[in-house]
């Protein structure tokens, strides 16, 4: 692992460029580095998209299979978020089962989709309390420079956008294939921006330098309406003010409504 | 009641606003029977473990929560330990018989993501520069949940670390407040957090005014979220207030017993 | 771990006093701790007790679902006995998935239950070979102090006790919840005693000083009858003599009767 | 015949009484034609396998028991080590073929709970402080069981451990008792134990009369348990016997071949 | 682990020999060991076979149980193989779950068997979609002196030809046995042999030493027809040239011919 | 359409034979458009990622495939660690929507096979003994797959482990010939390796003409496997020319970027 004292080195130079209201890169403190959504890259899955956030780069695969649904909601499909932390993104990431970064980065995805309603998973109920449809979304991160969670969730929203389904009939409890395609009933567009802490100043959208010398981070995630619909703080032992999170709150606002427009067209 | 597998409790789809109208009545009294703004009976003992270094056990409403602190001791396995800096190792744990249906003692996906979260929510109070290479355990038990688990262990959890003689800058106090029948509301028991709107659980050192965990899930607007915020940071100072009162009575009767 | 130099004169000075028919805490040979039972701490559960042997502490939780009886007996519920060294009980427990110790501590007292038919298992058939009652008991030990096999089978004869069912009728092959509760049925209070060999002499209730420097142990499960239903030596590298064996059964005879009465009242 | 779950061997109720009363006839006579106190025919071979340090066969009824020790060497992974004395790693496995119904090689609770205390039945007859840090690893395949497969992987595991030339107080030899069809009876094969009263497995080391296991379930009187207990002893005098024999013809074997 | 300088010692006698046509137990580069083949030696199991290859041996076990087909062969029985490298057989083995060796043996015979179509898996389906039979081969390595792939495959066809099923007629969807056994359907008889390549020749049967000093090998399994239905190349950072695989073909006709004779008679 | 358990791709039983004639058509072409010798379109990138100390992108056909390579470094943990030369660890995974029906991320017995024959595919042209004592690590991701993913993965390999520096004989290029169709053809896609009646996946190291990987499952006869082995290399010998000018691409875009 990196040692502390060059750790601290970079401490000192990034907080005191951020201080001043700089980035190393050139960016404002809240501006994102360039994005680049790319839909469709899997054609074998249902969804797809790659996502580019500067030198971070996630693929999501989003598959369609078919099951039980929970005994709680029998009218709903299913949805299901797995996050690969895939040993070739990153020095620091290991084969093996999915570890306590991987698990929250999942889980903050899921609960940007879930608590959206992102997918209208009562569409997804052939038949209640029998057989759903469940959504499997597949994070994989292929190279990690930073702000995982903003290119997950960017990534997963595009992926179910760009996802299509088979039109199919029930007969017996059986579903039987027609021609063509649906799209994923989709209803809203949960986007997530993730301060970083720097000295005292929040910046968005923090590289992987920033991130190593960040006190702490938070994310949210809002609806179209602006609406919050999930929050987390985590990365770090460090903490926010409560001022720092009302101004938090008010940036993100702003900036989801941003980032919304590079994944929904029209 | 066939066999069926169900969601674990916190990934269930709120059953939103369908019934979640009944939970506040008309003159704003809960299910059972508090105000929007008003904390569960709570209970903290300290001290209650013999082999711990630090213990604590805490009850919020029916919640029923043993934490046991071990350390600062030679991290295990060695490859976890950080030059500079004691590391804290914390498990977050449910015992089988603490919700309706029988769970796993396995750690689920949810225990996994709460163990962080409550580790980074201590971390910053916690000296850690003071102990390098070496490891703090915080070993937290729910015996009996009914919402609010997690900032119920972090409290209970920053009383064992005192209670291990562990130097700190701050306590840390945690509590959750959330939306539910459509008004916001203080300290969510379990029927609320699932039938309400949303749920805002806030750890805070009190003396630092640092908010050292923040989560939300459901549906705020941003003046609502806001407002969620600040009524769990009131009942944050109330908690502490018991914290104080818990250890002063370990410390005192400590004394006492000399 | 304990040095083994200071193992040794802990060793000494134990051995040297239990041969003189004394132990450090001034208990007679057989003599149990304070024993402390509380039934239904955990109101969520459909039975629970906390036992309290001394300093050592175990709470047992009763749950009870429903599933597929096994093959080979169609009309018996299913019992299942789990064991939990949670690591905040002793610095010698870690996390992870259950041990030797913990699965030998779960089976001991697993057949102690079974074999005594302690529960009677034919009253949790709901539909032969389709559905029966599960009862799950997992044993917590939130404290070790010594002597956990017999806390944690006294805390899980407390807890069956203790534990209630709904009422059900039911309907084409579905449980239907009626009003009201009904106890388990509970056909025998099987009671372990065990005992710790130091030196040539046997104790009961041994703690956990005593066990380390223990040479074995030998527990002896009775049934109110006063017959046997489970006996499991273990504990160390050391070993019983027949005489031994004899002088435990029968100083077993009268030590659970003793210790049953704490646990079944009336 | 559809797949179901069933219950591993030992777990399962027993079918007491219910078909107890047939296993063993007016004239005193088991289902396998032996007399209350007969052992199984026993096969005893040492020294069977190339590679393992010492190693044992043994075949009781229609038991077959391979077992291979390996040590002592240097304990791995480190933190098992013991600074006076060695330790044994011992593993009790069951072949996937050895019982009706395919088992899962994975260990069950029964493999991890009899590798312990067949490990506790060893460990008395062997001088591990002679080897300190290091370990001493025993295993015990079994590929055929037909019931008292711990007590035969006992005795075969001492065979191995002597094979071995690891310095011994004594051998082990291991042998149960139990009541079936209502009768004390010796060395219970699979239908017995399974459809029996009670099963009590006994380990000896035969010199020192000491007894290294002991175990028992089912429903026994004091009487019953101390008279088993007695007829397992015997049991286990009779198996010494052919263990002795079995290192003699391996130790007059190997000198007749130089 | 041997010191790569007692390997490179070891490796120079052998090279050097073998160079010269001659082997250390004085064998010619393709014969086999010693070979014996004992079946039905494990009577609880439905088929069995031991097999020794000189100071190699292998224990095969064949179960025969019942459970659903896979979705795409609805109408065909299933055939599992799984292989133990139980630890007794060599130093170098550990407890715990197959690893890629014992992964690797387990899929070369199950591609052997399978490829051959080896067992007439359409007969042992009992209700197309629902129920069939499941052929579980269980190869358990208990003493390793070296090519253990050959010794196994020939273990899981001898034990495969040992192997009875009951008799059966199935009554509503269930399995009701009658009196009397049949032999497993097999239909064919596919016989790996193994090749070790050390310094620039082929040998036959390579002990454990040798498969320490060896560059590569290369597993050739034939059907009865002399056609291949499964090769292997493995077992070392070493490598075949073109002629060299022609040249193991051709002796692999010839030796698999030669060696099915000992397991099949007549 | 319901959820029924699917084998693993590769041990699917061919469905031999009953479509297989339609895989190629009476003038010799195959479902895709290609000849019986022709290779399907091939994308090759390097130095793709800007963590990984190598890296690859591959396209073959509708396979899609990543590659990163770290190292050499500090073997870890240590005891695979060998004296006198690194290790190369591997891993062949796919990716949970690389395929038709979703594959669980834990991997599969195929997977570790395929990791254990790539990395001893690839072992030979290294030169391990510059650099005793450590572990290069090759991480392979198929992304999307679609037959011969292993072979692709070795070509992928090679041009990752020589885009991080590390010494080599030769590069290391891998294609697969088969039958389908009743003709051998080259570089099988999925639906004729499924339908097909053999799949031959051959690794050549083109300098040295040494074979470093050759698997073959199906059904062919002596002279067809032969048949089979010359066309795959044939195939090899292309894709080797497209190896070299993605290296020299990377080379030379790298100097222009002065």
């Amino acid at each position: 692992m990196t040692s502390s004292i060059v750790v601290n080195i970079k401490k000192k130079r990034i907080t005191e460029l951020i201080a001043s209201g700089k980035r190393t890169d050139g960016r404002g403190l809240t501006d994102y580095r360039e994005i680049q959504i790319e839909s469709g890259v899997i054609e074998r899955a249902e969804g797809s998209a790659r996502v580019r956030l500067g030198k971070t780069e996630v693929l999501v695969g989003v598959k369609i299979g078919t099951g039980k649904p929970f005994a709680d909601v029998p009218d709903k499909g299913v949805l299901t978020v797995n996050a690969e932390l895939v040993p070739l993104a990153s020095p620091s990431f290991e084969p093996g089962p999915p570890g306590a970064n991987a698990v929250e980065l999942a889980r903050v995805v899921d609960r940007g989709i879930r608590e959206s309603n992102a997918i209208d998973l009562e569409k997804l109920c052939v038949e209640s309390g029998k057989l759903v449809f469940v959504v499997f979304i597949d994070v994989y991160i292929l190279n990690h420079d930073g702000n995982l969670i903003d290119a997950s969730a960017l990534a997963a929203l595009a992926a179910l956008i760009n996802a299509k389904m088979f039109k199919y009939t029930v007969e017996e409890g059986t579903i039987v294939k027609k021609p063509g395609y649906t799209p994923l009933p989709i209803s809203n567009y949960p986007i997530a921006v993730t301060f970083a802490k720097i000295g005292n100043k929040l910046i968005l959208d923090a590289d992987l330098d920033e991130e190593q010398v960040m006190d702490a981070r938070l994310t949210i995630t809002m609806k179209k309406d602006g609406n919050i619909c999930a929050v987390q703080k985590g990365g770090g032992s460090g903490y926010f003010t409560r001022e720092e999170i009302s101004e938090a709150t008010k940036i993100a606002l702003e900036k989801t409504a941003e980032l919304r427009k590079f994944v929904v067209k029209s | 009641m066939k066999v069926t597998k169900k969601k674990p409790k916190k990934e269930r789809e709120k059953m939103a606003n369908k019934k979640s109208e009944k939970l506040i009545d008309k003159k704003g009294i809960r299910l059972d029977g508090r105000k929007v703004d008003e904390l569960r009976p709570v209970k903290m003992d300290v001290g209650v473990l013999s082999n711990a270094d630090g213990s604590a056990y805490l009850e919020q409403g029916r919640n029923k929560i043993l934490v046991g602190v071990y350390g600062p001791k030679e991290a295990h396995p060695r490859h976890i330990a950080k030059q500079d800096r004691a590391v804290i190792q914390c498990r977050y744990h449910m015992a089988p018989f603490s919700v309706d249906e029988r769970k796993s003692p396995a750690p689920s996906r949810r225990d996994v993501e709460l163990s962080k979260v409550i580790r980074e929510a201590l971390e910053p109070a916690v000296f850690l520069e003071y102990y390098p290479r070496t490891s703090i355990q915080v070993y937290i038990e729910i015996l009996q949940a009914d919402g609010g688990t997690r900032c119920a262990g972090i409290t209970a959890a920053a009383l064992a670390l005192a209670d291990a003689g562990i130097p700190m800058r701050d306590l840390v106090v945690a509590c959750a407040a959330g939306k539910a029948g459509g008004k916001i509301a203080l300290d969510l028991m379990d029927t609320e957090d699932k039938v309400g709107e949303a749920d805002v659980p806030v750890a805070l050192m009190p003396n630092l005014n640092a908010i050292t965990l923040l989560q939300m899930d459901g549906n705020l607007s941003v003046d609502e979220f806001n407002a969620a915020v600040d009524m769990a940071l009131g009942g944050c100072k109330k908690l502490y207030e018991l914290q104080k009162e818990a250890l002063k009575s370990k410390y005192v009767s400590a004394e006492e017993a000399k």
